[in-house]
């Protein structure tokens, strides 16, 4: 009688196929298309380090630039990219990936290069920081010449710091060397 | 207009194919569609069967290996070529055809040539599945043909003719409704529906006995199936409706009669799971064998 | 002479290929074989060769039902290992989660019966029941099969407005029990196709050592979440559904009870969601060498894991052992003696999943 | 001698001949004689049509007036022509296809053949007996014979037991027979059929009496069980005995009964016969479909058969008599061909039993097609005589308004069918199996062929052209039981005069539109064969695994339980049981007694019998 009953309901109500212009809601936390900001990235390599399905990698130009690849036809949207990247440079949208043609590959697969800058100091090419992480690193303006180097040279600034640091008047500096 | 036309144009016009084709169709299309909304879904367009059997008509026709080419294929045909002939003796409105004695036996006759059809066809097509789907249907077909016949042979009985215009002047009585209710319950298993879709019981047997069947030869026993359900509706309003002097009103009165009883085995088939052969063999020895023999009390104590 | 009648691996009966190949005497099941490994991946040694992060998303697709089973219970493992102690905003919403999962899986397999028994309506019912709860899934973790929601240490994401999803809970605890279990338990021709069909008595599950719903409709008042409690079943507090007939009537209720049940839990813990972090470690997971062995109650069952670390980046072993690879041998003893017509629908009713299975 | 007698002469001869030339013949060569001599007592049966034709019953006495008015005679007309045709028709037929079948025998073949000729001739004699007495002679001849034919090869314990069977449940019902005419002796004082001073002796009871002899020999439920029994004797004796000779001596005895009085008895026992009839269609059947050795599957048909036969002349109308005639006649046709196959199938493949057969008909095509004509005229397929004979029994049942006849016979033939199609496709269609592999089927040697594709021509020829037997045989045999009936019959067995032309417009536009189809898939584009394998859920199963006949009857019997428990054999096993034990008893305690002394026993038997003779 349950089944009479419910189906007898069904009846007058309206039906619940649903048309393809009636599209269901996609709630705000829907992992759809996937976004790169080659601003932000560092190509530090987390993100494909995270994914399962290996659908992220890197490929080098070197000297010139860095470019990070996206198959969509490998990722298994778990969001472990974007969850996991320390720039965010990452974002899952919360639109649905239309269906593409695979034919051209267009769609499919994203490609996202990272320019490398020459470093200010010692002219090697390499992948600077994003704007907002220098902004957070050298808020106090201390070494605005710093924005511009290479990962080296950084190194190389902050031992400079340290030894200034450890002995002001840099006497130890000829006799403290020591292998890299 | 003699004999040999009035036949002719009955099989192939009037009630035959041009008409039973495109009605089975649409009787088909109200099933799904009602099964459809009762389900709360839209359910098809109403040209949906008929694309169904013209894109089966367009497809290759495969036979598989090992399967007798020539019976493999008569099958099909025989099963429309009964089903048309049938229908031609129904005296509906307008029929060509003579009214002749012993017709009801005739019809009896070309409507159980279906269901050997579609056993011959399980068997011929050596698939397993095919094999024990025509096994059910010949086992379901006894049971099922036991409240059919009654209904008809009670109505027969007190017509005291095996003749189909006699059995539609009975006066209307008891027995009308007695007879009336056993066909109906014959009629879910003869049409395949829930609960006794045993044969076609795609979760237990992938399909019913024609599962090997394909194209254009399927498109055919679609069509004998559509023509079926014609018959069977029309056939229960033909002798179970009162008919009215005026003809047209009858087909009329017929067809809606024809879709209402649609209405209620679809309905009865929505709210139902599959029953085992076995209990689908109980019910109706048991529950169609008290409706037939209430029925046959009736026609004797009239 | 019996006949040989193939069930699978490509039946409609089948959501996913395995092959039950019975002997059949006229329409009565005399002999049994079930054969898996149709879809065997390699789960377990793949899982050797991802780092730790990596392994949650693929031990989540061992299985398509009860991935966040999987990926939680690896996530304990890991956690146990590491000494992680998980916040308790974590701990409810992975039990949400969890029993979320419970009802999709159950109602999943309720259509599935019911579409074996050739009741399509009751499986379009179900299945709309089913839709709701999927709708809840993504709403939370924004997709409907693999969640994402498991990291070591805690959840991914939050339920940031638990009220929101007790509309769909309600709709959901009207259908089942004003549609779906009055249906199951009452209709005739259901009760037909499943009151005495399929029996397992209690000394045949425990000689099978069947788990989960299955073994709890057999008498057996067996469930990880009432015996081991973990996350937050002890606070909510956990009732177990146990039925003593044993045929597939007694699993549907079984399965229908724990609904309701796991309706009444997800309610409990959307209501009393504590606040706190979602993680207690940030950033790529370090686990120390150590093993640990885990066992939670999935949809189909006691899931078990064992996890050993070398301290490396990739785990050193992960062993799975899935609900459905000890149901499913106890098709055997269900189906012997059983018409042929009940094979799909006796298969069915230990809701045999074959993606678990061949991991 | 007159040419009514000699039919008979020339079998008694053929048997004088059999045992005379026994030691010079090869087994052919008994085979060939046996069959010659049948045919010529065909042939000189075929003499006997055009009196019977005319009317005229022809007279032979053999020994008048021996003892006072109780003579010893022939009396051949119309009823006694269709069964001397039917029997030396058939007879002849399975002679033919017995010559070679027999030719391996290693013993025994004079046997054989001798007592074939006497089992013919008793079945002549009984047909042609003037009166009751001589039919009774007949009758236990007939029995006598089977009895040692079942039993041919003596050495098995299930042939002589089978034997037993037959003889002890159709003797004793026997009996009925002798009591029957006793009491019409005592109170007519004569036993000539058509002696006006019978018809007041024949009450009822007598007829319930002669119809329980009928019964046993015609297999009536229930007092068929010993059919599936006599299934151990050599293939022809199982055909002759039933199609024509043993199993027919019971409908005739029921269609003679009509001579006396005009059918009087029929007002009594009419109905119950019919009961009992159609209580046999359904068991038959049922049963039959539930077989798996080939021979016991045509048994059981034979029961069902038989009693669509006992039906239609139980109905007592001109029409029902004809059709229980016609139907007696093509079940001799049909029912023979079918045993003539089994005997051809087990002759070559060395087993009947339908599970370890398949496939045969490629290895043995004219059996299949001679099998699948019989098949189809058995079910009652249209353009055979079954279709005829279940036509004219339906039509004859409505005239009566019996429509639950009609029902049962409709359901019988249903189950016939179907268990057919069982039997058909198991034996002769799908995968050889696995106990045929290896072996070489050889086809059904010419002469056996001829000998059943004989029969099976005809079974066409009558289902097509009717009244080329209803004319000649059919319409005198009802005649001479006292009923006028004008053959009004055309082509396919329609009866012009009840305007069935429906049926035959239907009929050829189901044909018509058939074969229409057929050539428009011939002239269409020929499909490709056999690019696909069958469908079995993705993985090969082994070859020849299908459900075959047993299957299909374990399926109908777990649907149709109920049914089934009808099984009367149970009973008849416990009475049994108690007579043996009852006669262990009496030779142990009685049996010093009646060995020293036999003249005490006689002595005893020879009061009580002058007792009951005072007491009549």
């Amino acid at each position: 009688m349950a089944m009479l009953k419910t189906i007898l309901g069904n009846l007058l109500r309206p039906s619940r196929t649903r048309a393809p212009a009636d599209m269901p809601v996609v709630p705000p936390t829907y992992r759809g298309a996937l976004t790169h900001d080659a601003g932000r990235c560092t190509a530090c390599g987390t993100c494909a380090f995270v994914c399962a399905p290996k659908a992220i990698h890197f490929t080098q130009d070197p000297g010139i630039s860095v470019s990070w690849h996206f198959f969509i036809g490998q990722c298994s949207f778990c969001g472990l990219c974007e969850q996991n990247c320390p720039t965010r440079a990452i974002h899952l949208r919360a639109d649905v990936p239309g269906s593409t043609n695979s034919a051209g590959g267009d769609g499919l697969r994203l490609e996202s290069v990272i320019h490398l800058q020459p470093c200010t100091r010692c002219g090697a090419a390499h992948v600077p920081l994003p704007a907002a992480t220098m902004d957070a690193l050298w808020a106090a303006g201390a070494d605005e010449a710093e924005r511009g180097y290479c990962p080296d040279c950084r190194r190389w600034a902050a031992s400079a710091r340290l030894r200034t640091a450890f002995t002001p008047d840099g006497a130890v500096a000829e006799g403290g060397r020591h292998d890299r | 207009m003699n004999a040999v036309w009035s036949y002719l144009v009955a099989i192939a016009v009037w009630p035959g194919l041009l008409f039973a084709a495109p009605l089975g169709w649409l009787e088909l299309w109200f099933m799904r569609k009602l099964v459809a909304r009762l389900q709360g879904r839209q359910g098809p367009p109403f040209f949906q069967p008929f694309f169904d059997v013209m894109k089966l008509l367009g497809k290759e026709t495969v036979i598989p290996r090992g399967v007798s080419r020539g019976i493999f294929l008569a099958l099909p045909l025989v099963s429309v070529a009964a089903v048309t002939a049938a229908l031609a003796i129904v005296p509906l409105p307008g029929n060509p055809v003579p009214s002749l004695p012993g017709d009801v036996v005739l019809l009896l006759y070309l409507m159980e040539v279906p269901v050997l059809c579609e056993v011959l066809a399980g068997y011929v097509s050596r698939s397993i599945y095919g094999q024990v789907a025509a096994m059910r249907e010949a086992i379901l077909s006894l049971a099922y043909n036991l409240p059919f016949l009654v209904a008809i042979i009670a109505m027969a009985q007190v017509a005291g003719s095996f003749q189909m215009r006699a059995l539609q002047e009975v006066p209307y009585g008891l027995v009308h409704l007695l007879a009336a209710v056993t066909f109906l319950l014959a009629l879910p298993a003869r049409m395949k529906l829930n609960p006794f879709s045993i044969a076609n019981a795609e979760h237990e047997i992938i399909a019913d006995s024609h599962i090997e069947y394909s194209g254009p030869p399927l498109a055919l026993f679609k069509l004998s199936h559509a023509i079926e359900v014609v018959l069977l509706t029309e056939l229960f309003a033909v002798v179970f409706i009162p008919a009215t002097p005026w003809p047209l009103v009858n087909l009329v009165v017929y067809l809606v009669a024809g879709i209402l009883v649609l209405g209620g085995v679809t309905l009865l088939a929505t709210t139902t799971a599959r029953l085992r052969l076995t209990q689908a063999f109980r019910f109706y020895w048991v529950w169609g064998g008290l409706a037939s023999a209430i029925t046959m009390a009736a026609t004797l104590v009239r | 002479m019996p006949y040989s009648f193939p069930l699978g691996p490509y039946h409609p009966a089948l959501e996913e290929p395995f092959k039950v190949k019975v002997q059949c005497k006229g329409e009565v099941i005399e002999s049994a074989t079930v054969e898996v490994g149709f879809s065997y991946r390699g789960i377990e040694l793949l899982a050797q060769k991802r780092n730790w992060v990596e392994v949650i998303t693929l031990i989540e697709r061992v299985c398509g039902i009860c991935s966040n089973t999987h990926a939680m219970t690896f996530c304990l493992a890991a956690e146990t290992i590491a000494g992680i102690e998980l916040p308790k905003r974590a701990a409810h919403i992975r039990t949400i989660i969890a029993e979320l999962e419970r009802l999709h899986s159950h109602l999943l397999w309720a259509g599935v019966g019911a579409e074996d028994i050739g009741f399509h309506s009751l499986f379009m019912e179900v299945f709309t029941l089913r839709e709701r709860v999927m709708d809840t899934l993504e709403a939370i973790s924004g997709n409907r099969v693999n969640y994402g929601m498991n990291c070591i240490g805690g959840v991914l994401r939050d339920i940031p407005d638990p009220a929101a999803h007790l509309p769909a809970l309600d709709a959901l605890a009207k259908g089942l029990g004003e549609v779906v279990i009055p249906t199951f338990t009452q209709n005739p021709t259901a009760l037909a196709r499943t009151r005495g069909v399929g029996r397992l008595s209690r000394e045949q599950a425990v000689e099978w050592a069947v788990v989960g719903p299955v073994a709890r409709a057999s008498g057996l008042d067996i469930d990880v979440r009432k015996d081991q409690p973990y996350l937050s079943y002890a606070d909510l507090g956990f009732e177990s559904v146990v039925r003593p007939e044993g045929d597939v009537q007694a699993r549907v209720v079984v399965r229908a009870l724990e609904m309701m049940e796991s309706v009444r839990l997800i309610r409990e813990a959307l209501l009393s969601l504590p606040p706190g972090p979602l993680r207690a470690t940030q950033g790529l997971p370090e686990i120390p060498a150590g093993e640990a062995t885990i066992r939670t109650e999935a949809p189909r069952g006691e899931a078990f894991y064992y996890v050993a670390s070398e301290g490396g980046a990739s785990p050193a072993r992960v062993k799975i052992r899935t609900p459905s690879f000890v149901n499913i041998p106890a098709i055997e003893p269900m189906v012997m003696g059983q018409p042929l017509a009940d094979l799909s629908i006796i298969q069915a009713s230990v809701d045999p999943c074959i993606s678990c299975t061949d991991r | 001698m007159t040419s009514t007698t000699l039919p008979i002469l020339l079998l008694l001869g053929g048997f004088v001949l059999q045992l005379l030339l026994a030691r010079w013949l090869t087994p052919v060569g008994k085979g060939v004689l046996a069959t010659a001599v049948v045919f010529a007592s065909f042939l000189a049966s075929l003499t006997l049509v055009p009196a019977s034709m005319a009317g005229v019953a022809a007279e032979a006495p053999l020994l008048a007036g021996w003892d006072g008015p109780l003579s010893i005679g022939l009396r051949v007309d119309g009823l006694s022509v269709l069964f001397m045709v039917m029997g030396t028709g058939i007879g002849a037929a399975i002679l033919l296809f017995s010559v070679r079948y027999m030719e391996h025998e290693e013993q025994g073949t004079t046997r054989f053949y001798a007592i074939m000729l006497v089992f013919i001739a008793g079945l002549l004699l009984l047909a042609g007996a003037a009166d009751m007495l001589g039919a009774y002679v007949a009758w236990e001849v007939i029995g006598l014979c089977s009895y040692s034919l079942v039993g041919f090869w003596y050495k098995q314990k299930a042939a002589t037991d089978g034997a037993r069977k037959v003889l002890v449940i159709t003797h004793l019902a026997g009996y009925g027979f002798l009591v029957g005419l006793v009491l019409v002796y005592a109170r007519a004082g004569t036993l000539v059929w058509t002696d006006p001073a019978v018809a007041p002796a024949f009450t009822s009871g007598v007829a319930a009496l002669f119809i329980v002899a009928a019964m046993a020999k015609s297999v009536m439920f229930p007092l068929h069980t010993w059919i599936p029994e006599a299934m151990n004797a050599p293939t022809p004796v199982s055909a002759l005995l039933h199609s024509a000779c043993y199993v027919k001596a019971g409908v005739y005895l029921i269609a003679r009964m009509y001579v006396v009085g005009g059918g009087q008895w029929h007002e009594a026992m009419g109905t119950p016969l019919l009961a009992v009839g159609c209580v046999t269609i359904l068991v038959g059947v049922i049963f039959a479909m539930a077989q798996t050795d080939l021979k016991r599957l045509l048994a059981f048909h034979t029961v069902s058969q038989l009693g669509y036969i006992v039906v239609g002349l139980a109905l007592g109308t001109d029409l029902g008599l004809a059709a229980g005639l016609f139907y007696c006649l093509s079940h001799a046709l049909f029912k023979g061909t079918l045993f003539m196959c089994a005997g051809a199938i087990q002759h070559a493949t060395g087993t009947r039993d339908l599970r370890d057969l398949g496939g045969l008909a490629s290895a043995m095509p004219g059996t299949a097609k001679v099998w699948i004509i019989a098949a189809a005229s058995i079910a009652g397929v249209p353009l055979t005589n079954g279709f005829v004979a279940k036509w004219l029994l339906f039509s004859a049942a409505l005239d009566k308004g019996l429509l639950v006849v009609v029902l049962v016979g409709w359901i019988g033939s249903i189950l016939t069918a179907f268990s057919f199609l069982k039997a058909t496709v198991n034996a002769f269609y799908g995968v050889p199996s696995t106990a045929l592999l290896g072996k070489r089927i050889h086809e059904a040697s010419p002469s056996m062929l001829a000998g059943m594709g004989s029969m099976a021509g005809l079974c066409l020829l009558f289902g097509v052209a009717p009244q080329l037997l209803m004319l000649p045989i059919v319409a005198p045999a009802v005649r001479s039981l006292g009923f006028d009936w004008a053959v009004e019959m055309s082509w396919l067995g329609i009866l012009t005069d009840r305007g069935t032309i429906a049926v035959t417009v239907g009929g050829g536009v189901v044909l018509a539109s058939a074969m229409l189809g057929l050539l428009v898939y011939r002239l269409a584009q020929a499909p490709a064969p056999g690019l696909v394998s069958v469908y079995s859920g993705g993985e090969p199963l082994p070859a020849g695994d299908r459900p075959g006949a047993v299957d299909f009857a374990e399926m109908a019997e777990t649907a149709f339980h109920p049914v089934y428990s009808l099984d009367p054999d149970p009973g008849y096993l416990r009475i049994w049981r108690a007579l043996t034990r009852v006669a262990g008893a009496a030779q142990t305690t009685a049996g010093a007694v009646l060995e020293d002394r036999p003249l005490l026993p006689i002595g005893l038997v020879a009061i009580a019998a002058l007792a009951g003779v005072w007491l009549v």
